[in-house]
């Protein structure tokens, strides 16, 4: 089954899906599932072999490329994985035909995006899948629309500046493959060169949603129905990494870019951009501590990680593209796992405000557990694949002593056992709220596709040679040099590290922890309310379980911080008010008025044409 | 304030309009000086010499006969044959200012009533006079391809016929059969122009003998058409007037 | 296989009972400072045996696992630090690995302590957690400035560095020395950055619940931190130790000095200890870094 | 089949119905079907030239021509002005008595597409002036009496500007025939003050109904306070005629500096429609405004002045007129079931009922140019043209796109806002005809975003289609 | 010269157009200007002691010179346009001042206009 068939088939499967789905639902829906599934391992298993295909002629010179390389090959399964994850996790979620057939629109979109093998192809099927998920957004919660409008906007922006770059390629270097566009752009101009770096990164910018233009993602990604967030959190913003791999990596940007200033050796375009992820990640980071509700938390959890991935790719190298791949890899897994657990969550409690949870490690133990490899994950931690990528910038990092990015990547790795602690206590541990008694664990279709996910980060942060093997192939194919690795070790410039040994070591220290534990007396059993309580007599759980604000000393040192949010706003009254101006000034009540014009007009363009 | 923006709006348009008045000149054309239109360079030549299908010959009056039209009048020529489709179009713009008229005063139910002063012998005059306009009118449409005049001029002075008599009494009000006329007479026209389309293969084209030139039977189809336009033109006005004079039903 | 096996265990067994030992020392010195007479030298022993034989309470399965991740990931760290002439395992002892090794043990005890249900064990961990934000920076960034110059981050490597180097990296780099001290003083949770502890806010924080074996196992857990955090800062700055005893000597010396400063120290509230991390040591920091990234070149 | 007919029908309809008063809603659908068909027949199967006028020859006659773009639109203007009678057929604010002048403006929009004569231009341009007069008065109330005054008063200053250039390029070249006429000026032998004045005339006296940004303060007036049939074809069926007249007359009296001009006022007509429909609460405000921008979208490619600008305004003229039509009725069915058409009260009215909130969807997103339908093919055809002029017009078109967007999303999004307690699902079912004709829209619209290249060529050919007519002119001037 | 007059005539309707503010008075300033430009049209068909353009028992032949009758023809037809035009603009006048109670631009504007 071709890649074209695939995206095809998915594309007509959208009205399918919605007739079928006004029939039955939960057909429609398995069917959906069932797709995904499809082409997740068709994807998965087709490596290699690339095709080209021409569809439309709108101008001579613009057709549909699809094809397979080897990085179109590592974003699709990534972001094919977390689709057909999510679809299965969605099964026993409520549903209606709309978003089915919006879902079947979004996953063709990206299927087709991360297919492509020219920007204009990429862009058409990457604009499918954002509008289409645009109106899923807002199809549960009120407060989306205000939302979703900051993500039309933005990502107009965005798009708009990359079917700008399309063009302006297609005028300057007559090709907007990607392969020939790589080549051709090193010939020309430092302002061609500019102008086509900035405006995809952009794009990359607003859809990865870094700094400035990540104001969108808290909003969407907490307003998104529950089971989509996963997808627009793990696959639709690993597409803008794919954009980045290609604008950053496969153009040789540090080398095109070698007659500006440099920076340790990084061209200022990269290190600008590379900034821009810095900055981002530590906004990310300090706005996911202040937040208060999951979603949200997880959201700026993914600004912070993009930043990590914008800069990873950005400064270049070997051990930063590598492992920002690889970090495209483990994020996407991890902050879709961390979605679908607050999204069982909330599918038992139907909240997500932290707070209003807790303990509920007794009732849903596996959502705790996806939970917690997922958190232990982002923040970075071995076993799991998160380390890896983080150890391979940071050899980066070091290699090119790049102090400032490092403090920004440092603040985000440190920052994030402050933000990903905070909703395990909250919600999993501490006292169990007394209405959450009778809840069950999630349904058995929600648990499985998390804890998949948990067993992938683990068995890459076990045996990541096998990640950053197929990772090697990605760079090899677009002419970056690849990480030396054996079965179990990593080897680095600053040094090497041996996952299983690691791994080893660490089952040694807790099996000896475990031996004094079993050694000693068996501990006597009691519940959570008998605590130590300094004499007094408390008999009301919610009262203590101590998670609303949990930073507040934090926080209370950002809390005059300028917000980025306000900016948007900010901006949309602007044009309403430039708006009432216009319509003072050229739509009057007057008739006269606009006689006036146009005889003024008439008279100006003479005169001055004359 | 206002007049004075009016008035320097105006008066540069007054100047932008004469800076491109003789401007011709021997190698670029222009708008030339008044008087000194050359025909040559204009089509209007073959509508003088009415030889569009390339007749050569000169036209004599009461003499040449079967000229591709037979019309005495060149203007009435250029009207009714060899511009007719315009003719159409603004005999149709007529037709629905007239109808929109009649939609916006709600076809008017009764005539205003306010008494009209006038002495019994201008009444009585203007019985008189009427029938006279009328016939005029008639006779100047009828002419219009011979003599200066046409349809428009006829239809106008039947109007000022009725107007005469709305003038001089308050009852009268402009017979409902005008409406009736005014639509068999604007199908008639574009009948005659499928009726050309179908016959001799061209929308409005001439399929009647075009006699002799100055004779009453000439010129095909202009005629025919020159005195349907008259009807309908001085149905059309005359219905603008009374709609004018009317009150409104209660709607609208 | 045996010699790496060996050294392990040998490492563990000095690591606990030094550790230990200088604790004791510490709370003596400490007492004496404070005009008391204090405990004999051996009582942490003493009160970890107690801890291990006592009677206790659990509250649940994630507070008991917490804690088995929190020793269990301290152990398997302190296996990474070289101390002195016994390396476990040479090449492989890389700092990022040290650190976020650490890391697990930090992560289960406060899921423990959060487990325990209890709100002082929150707040406690809260302010951990917050405080830890300050104290790393500075610290990871001087890191960088020392694996750049040595283009390694093998601590083994980095000790044979400085001793085939000559001057260790306290002379080299002064400002990042100071800077790392005061961190690793922030590291250790001794005065003025004890405000996690604070016995007399939230009574004494995470550990609020533990009582006997978890008590003893935490004991056992905080002396091991100890060991890896100190030894750190001597395998760093002041180039580890030719021998097991110059290392330990080293060792006793860092220590000491740290307990000494903090005696007679106040505590600092949470966001004033993050506000002073965040600015001289980290200001230090990067000036020191700057100076070696460009001034001494690699 | 003589194009004539386009013309003939409607007219002998109209006739025939100032007859029969009763039956004229009929005569009308019966005239717009009949002309539909011969529009498909016309475009499918006449010969590309001319069809000249009582048998006189041009340029002496008058001559109607079937060019590549006459092709596109012609079909367009006769089928939406039958799916606008079909629409309105069994509404409460159906044409009724003012049927006649449908009848008379489809008959003027077809003459407008066809002639290639100045002055029958004029005429059949004043024919649909006064229908849009009449129709921008059938407003029930008095206000829109008001706005057809102002509407009249533009509308007839810009006709005898018009009427000025034309007598002025009569003067100069003699003529009347647009085919001459452009030929001649090609040849460059005319004065250049008269060639500017004249071109300036006829820039402003169609940019009043072409809707230029000064020129077109008529239009929030008149699309707000009409009816709603008669909003539905000012909106979405005139634009078609007067933009294509607009760029006929504007290519064949070719001034390069009135062609600047015609670019500047058409980036500020993009740019003020836009920006004011961004803050407009009302949706039928807001698409008037959004019209208004459209129209200046594809005059500004007027301005361009290629062949790949002017096959992007035909098809950005076609698409808008056919997203228009749906949103438009839509939005006459939101006011007659809702009562309003603020943002606020439409909230969840696509939930409520579905399929009008998917084609309004579909549309919406066509006109805000995403892919998968006709608007995303016609963007790309005016980047890709607008680039011949730089890197300014593209970014600003962009810009002006990003704002557009955005408030059709929120207008999309408060369709399908979470259903509140207020949005009660509607009792009476909604009118088969509006949804049929909806979908029907919708699909072509897909269906022109997402077919292969070989069927949108039409457009790229109705670029080209200034080259017969100076082709055509050449041959008359060697005849003369 | 007769130009210039017909110039000034558009110019004084335009004049017009734009200063007044009666509705009737605003129509009566687009026929002067509409006058003004069919005057125009007339004058630029003038040759200098041309014929009456009609083929009579006077003049009876074509090859004689006659003025252009082609801007008559339009004339004609601009005029009866022009006609057309007034007439629904008075009946439009009527209607507003049935339903407004006023024909003054002034009282109208509050009224009318593109109100929220």
């Amino acid at each position: 089954m071709s890649i074209l068939t695939l995206i095809v088939v998915s594309l007509l499967a959208a009205p399918v899906l919605y007739v079928v789905a006004r029939l039955n639902r939960r057909i429609a829906y398995v069917a959906y599932a069932g797709l995904q599934l499809l082409s997740f391992f068709t994807v998965f298993f087709s490596r290699g072999s690339t095709l080209s295909y021409e569809v439309i002629g709108i101008t001579e010179r613009l057709n549909f490329n699809f094809g397979l390389s080897p990085a179109n090959w590592f974003f699709g399964s990534i972001v094919m994985l977390v689709i057909s994850m999510s679809a299965v996790f969605m099964l026993p979620l409520n549903k209606t035909p709309a978003k089915v057939m919006l879902l079947a629109l979004v996953s063709a979109g990206a299927l087709g995006a991360v297919f492509s093998m020219d920007f204009l192809t990429l862009l058409i099927f990457w604009e499918i899948s954002t509008w289409a998920s645009l109106i899923l957004i807002i199809q549960d919660r009120e407060k989306s629309v205000k939302e979703a409008i900051k993500y039309v906007s933005i990502g107009a922006v965005g798009s708009y500046a990359m079917l700008f770059s399309v063009f302006y390629m297609l005028r300057e270097l007559d090709a907007i493959d990607f392969s020939t566009v790589a080549v051709r752009i090193e010939k020309a101009p430092v302002h061609v060169q500019l102008v086509i770096f900035i405006s995809l990164s952009v794009m990359v910018l607003a859809k990865l949603g870094t700094f400035p233009l990540h104001t969108w993602l808290r909003g969407s990604h907490s307003c998104a129905p529950d089971e989509f967030s996963p997808i627009l959190s793990g696959a639709m913003t690993k597409i803008g990494a794919f954009l980045l791999f290609i604008v950053a990596v496969m153009i040789p940007s540090l080398k095109i870019f070698s007659q500006l200033p440099l920076f340790n050796g990084i061209p200022l375009a990269n290190y600008v951009l590379a900034a821009l992820g810095g900055v981002s990640i530590v906004v990310g980071t300090v706005m996911a501590i202040r937040m208060e509700d999951a979603k949200e938390l997880i959201a700026f959890s993914t600004v912070s990680n993009s930043g990590y991935i914008v800069l990873a790719l950005a400064i270049g190298g070997t051990y930063a593209t590598v492992g920002g791949l690889m970090h495209v890899l483990n994020h996407a897994i991890a902050s879709a796992a961390m979605f679908m657990a607050v999204a069982a969550v909330a599918y038992r409690t139907g909240t997500t405000k932290i707070h209003e949870m807790g303990g509920l490690i007794v009732k849903m133990p596996v959502s705790f557990a996806a939970y917690l490899v997922a958190i232990i994950s982002v923040a970075g931690i071995p076993p799991t694949s998160g380390f890896v990528s983080k150890w391979l910038i940071y050899q980066q990092l070091v290699q090119d002593g790049l102090p400032f990015l490092a403090f920004a990547a440092f603040f985000g790795s440190i920052g994030s056992f402050m933000y990903v602690f905070k909703p395990l206590a909250g919600i999993f541990l501490g006292q169990l709220k007394p209405e959450h008694r009778s809840l069950k664990e999630a349904p058995l279709a929600m648990v499985f596709p998390m804890a998949f996910l948990t067993l992938l980060t683990v068995f890459w942060g076990i045996l990541p040679s096998n990640a950053i093997r197929a990772i090697n192939t990605v760079t090899e194919s677009v002419g970056a040099d690849s990480v030396r690795i054996t079965f179990s070790r990593i080897i680095a410039l600053t040094g090497q590290w041996d996952s299983i040994l690691v791994t080893g070591v660490f089952a040694v220290g807790f099996f000896l922890a475990l031996l004094i534990f079993m050694k000693a007396k068996r501990a006597r059993r009691v519940e959570l309310m008998d605590n130590y309580t300094s004499g007094e007599f408390i008999y009301t759980a919610e009262l203590y379980h101590f998670s609303y604000r949990m930073y507040r000393p934090f926080d209370r040192m950002f809390e005059r911080w300028p917000s980025m949010e306000m900016w948007l706003a900010s901006l949309s009254d602007k044009i309403r008010e430039l708006g009432h101006l216009i319509r003072a000034v050229f739509f009057p009540k007057n008739p006269q008025i606009y006689v006036a014009y146009a005889l003024v007009v008439l008279l100006g363009a003479f005169w001055w044409l004359r | 304030m206002r007049r004075l923006i009016a008035a320097i709006i105006s008066l540069l348009f007054f100047l932008m309009l004469i800076t491109v008045l003789n401007t011709e000149t021997e190698d670029k054309a222009g708008i030339p000086a008044y008087g000194d239109a050359d025909l040559s360079s204009r089509v209007s030549e073959r509508f003088v010499t009415k030889s569009v299908n390339g007749y050569d010959g000169e036209i004599v009056y009461g003499v040449t006969s079967d000229a591709e039209t037979g019309s005495a009048n060149l203007v009435t020529s250029i009207v009714v044959n060899y511009r007719s489709f315009d003719t159409l179009g603004e005999v149709t713009v007529l037709f629905i200012s007239a109808t929109g008229v009649g939609l916006l005063l709600g076809g008017g139910k009764k005539r205003i009533v306010e008494e009209i002063k006038v002495s019994p012998v201008a009444r009585l005059a203007s019985r008189i006079v009427t029938p006279l306009l009328l016939t005029l009118g008639i006779y100047v449409f009828i002419h219009g391809h011979l003599t200066p005049g046409g349809g428009f001029p006829g239809g106008a002075i039947i109007a000022a016929a009725f107007l005469l008599m709305m003038l001089t009494d308050e009852k009268r009000r402009a017979p409902s059969k005008l409406k009736i006329l005014e639509g068999y007479m604007g199908l008639t026209y574009v009948l005659l122009g499928v009726a050309g389309l179908l016959i001799s293969g061209s929308f409005l084209q001439n399929f009647l003998p075009s006699g002799t030139i100055g004779e009453l039977l000439s010129g095909g189809l202009v005629p025919v058409v020159y005195s349907v336009i008259g009807l309908k033109v001085g149905a059309e006005l005359s219905g603008i007037l009374d709609d004018l004079a009317c009150e409104g039903s209660d709607e609208s | 296989m045996i010699i790496t096996i060996l050294s392990a265990i040998t490492l563990l067994v000095v690591a606990f009972c030094y550790t230990v030992t200088l604790e004791g020392l510490a709370r003596k010195i400490e007492a004496r400072i404070q005009r008391r007479y204090g405990p004999p030298f051996w009582q942490n022993f003493i009160d970890i045996f107690k801890g291990l034989t006592k009677h206790s309470i659990s509250h649940g399965f994630i507070f008991d696992f917490g804690v088995l991740m929190a020793l269990g990931g301290t152990i398997a760290t302190v296996l990474f630090i070289p101390a002195g002439s016994i390396v476990v395992f040479p090449g492989l002892d890389n700092v990022f690995v040290v650190i976020y090794l650490l890391a697990i043990g930090l992560l289960g005890m406060a899921m423990s302590a959060v487990g325990s249900g209890n709100p002082n064990a929150s707040i406690g961990i809260g302010r951990a957690l917050t405080q830890m934000l300050g104290y790393e920076l500075p610290f990871m960034i001087v890191l960088l400035g020392v694996f750049f110059h040595y283009r390694t981050s093998s601590l083994s490597e980095l000790v044979e560095l400085q001793i085939s180097g000559g001057s260790y990296n306290a002379w080299i780099m002064p400002i990042g020395a100071i800077v790392a001290f005061i961190s690793l003083m922030g590291m250790l949770g001794k005065k003025p950055f004890d405000t996690f502890i604070a016995p007399a806010e939230i009574a004494s924080g995470p550990l609020v619940e533990y009582s006997g074996k978890y008590l003893g196992m935490l004991l056992i857990q905080h002396a091991f931190a100890t060991f890896i955090e100190i030894g750190l800062f001597v395998n760093l700055f002041l180039g580890g130790g030719r021998t097991l005893w110059e290392f330990l000597l080293k060792f006793f010396l860092v220590y000491f000095l740290a307990v000494i400063i903090s005696s007679i120290m106040p505590r600092f509230r949470v966001e004033q200890a993050v506000k002073f991390y965040w600015k001289w040591p980290l200001i230090l920091s990067f000036a020191q870094v700057v100076i070696v990234v460009f001034a001494m070149g690699r | 089949m003589n194009p004539v007919m386009l013309i003939a029908v409607p007219l002998i309809a109209a006739f025939i119905s100032s007859l029969f008063a009763k039956r004229s809603s009929l005569l009308l659908l019966f005239a717009a079907f009949v002309n539909s068909v011969i529009a498909i027949a016309v475009s499918l199967s006449a010969i590309n030239g001319s069809y000249s006028m009582g048998g006189w020859s041009p340029p002496y006659g008058i001559e109607l021509v079937v060019t590549d773009m006459t092709r596109v639109l012609v079909p367009a203007v006769n089928i939406l002005a039958f799916f606008a009678i079909v629409v309105y057929w069994r509404r409460q604010d159906s044409p009724g008595k003012y049927s006649i002048v449908y009848t008379i403006s489809l008959a003027a929009l077809n003459g407008i597409l066809l002639t290639n004569d100045l002055f029958n231009l004029f005429v059949f341009l004043e024919i649909a002036g006064v229908s849009a007069y009449l129709l921008a008065s059938t407003g029930k109330t008095g206000s829109s009496k008001v706005a057809a005054f102002k509407y009249l008063m533009i509308g007839s200053v810009g006709s005898i500007l018009y009427l000025l250039g034309v007598v002025l390029v009569y003067a100069t070249t003699g003529t009347l025939n647009i085919s001459e006429i452009a030929a001649r000026i090609s040849l460059g032998q005319i004065n250049g003050d008269v060639l500017l004045l004249s071109s300036l005339l006829f820039m402003i006296g169609l940019g009043v109904e072409a809707k230029l940004l000064p020129l077109n303060g008529w239009v929030p007036d008149v699309f707000t306070k009409s009816s709603g049939p008669a909003t539905l074809v000012l909106a979405s069926i005139y634009p078609l005629a007067m933009i294509s007249a607009f760029i006929r007359v504007l290519l064949a009296v070719r001034d390069e500096r009135t062609m600047g001009a015609v670019l500047v006022l058409g980036v500020a007509t993009v740019i003020g429609g836009e920006v004011v429909a961004f803050g407009q609460k009302r949706l039928r405000r807001t698409l008037a405004y959004s019209s208004i921008a459209q129209s200046g979208l594809a005059i500004l490619l007027v301005g361009v002045g290629t062949a790949g600008a002017i096959a992007a305004s035909v098809m950005i003229i076609v698409n808008n007129a056919l997203a228009k039509f749906v949103l438009f009725s839509v939005d006459g069915l939101a006011i007659e079931k809702i009562g309003s058409d603020d943002i606020e009260k439409i909230t969840g009215f696509g939930r409520t009922s579905q399929v009008t909130g998917l084609v309004f969807t579909v549309s919406a997103l066509s006109i805000a140019g995403m892919p998968l339908f006709m608007g995303f093919r016609a963007k790309l055809l005016v980047i890709s043209s607008s680039f011949d002029t730089g890197l300014l017009i593209p970014v600003i078109i962009l810009l002006a796109a990003a704002i557009e967007a955005t408030y059709y999303f929120r207008w999309i999004f408060s369709l399908y806002k979470p259903p509140f307690s207020r949005v009660e699902p509607l009792k009476e079912r909604l009118p088969l005809e509006l949804l049929t004709i909806g979908i029907i829209l919708a699909a072509v619209l897909v269906f022109l975003g997402t077919s292969s290249g070989e069927t949108l060529a039409i457009f790229d050919r109705a670029g080209n289609f200034m080259e017969e007519i100076i082709f055509m002119g050449k041959t008359l001037i060697g005849g003369m | 010269m007769i130009q210039y007059f017909s110039m000034l005539l558009i110019a004084i309707g335009i004049y017009g157009l734009l200063s007044q503010r009666n509705l009737v008075k605003l129509v009566i300033s687009l026929n002067i200007a509409e006058i003004g430009v069919n005057l125009f049209i007339v004058s630029i068909g003038y040759i200098e002691d041309g014929l009456v353009p009609i083929i009579s028992s006077v003049n009876r032949t074509s090859s004689l010179v006659f003025v252009d009758p082609l801007p008559q023809a339009l004339v004609l037809t601009s005029i009866v346009i022009g006609v057309g035009v007034t007439a629904l603009a008075l009946a439009l006048i009527i209607t507003i001042g049935k339903t407004k109670g006023s024909i003054d631009l002034t009282e109208l504007g509050s009224s009318g206009g593109d109100d929220e």
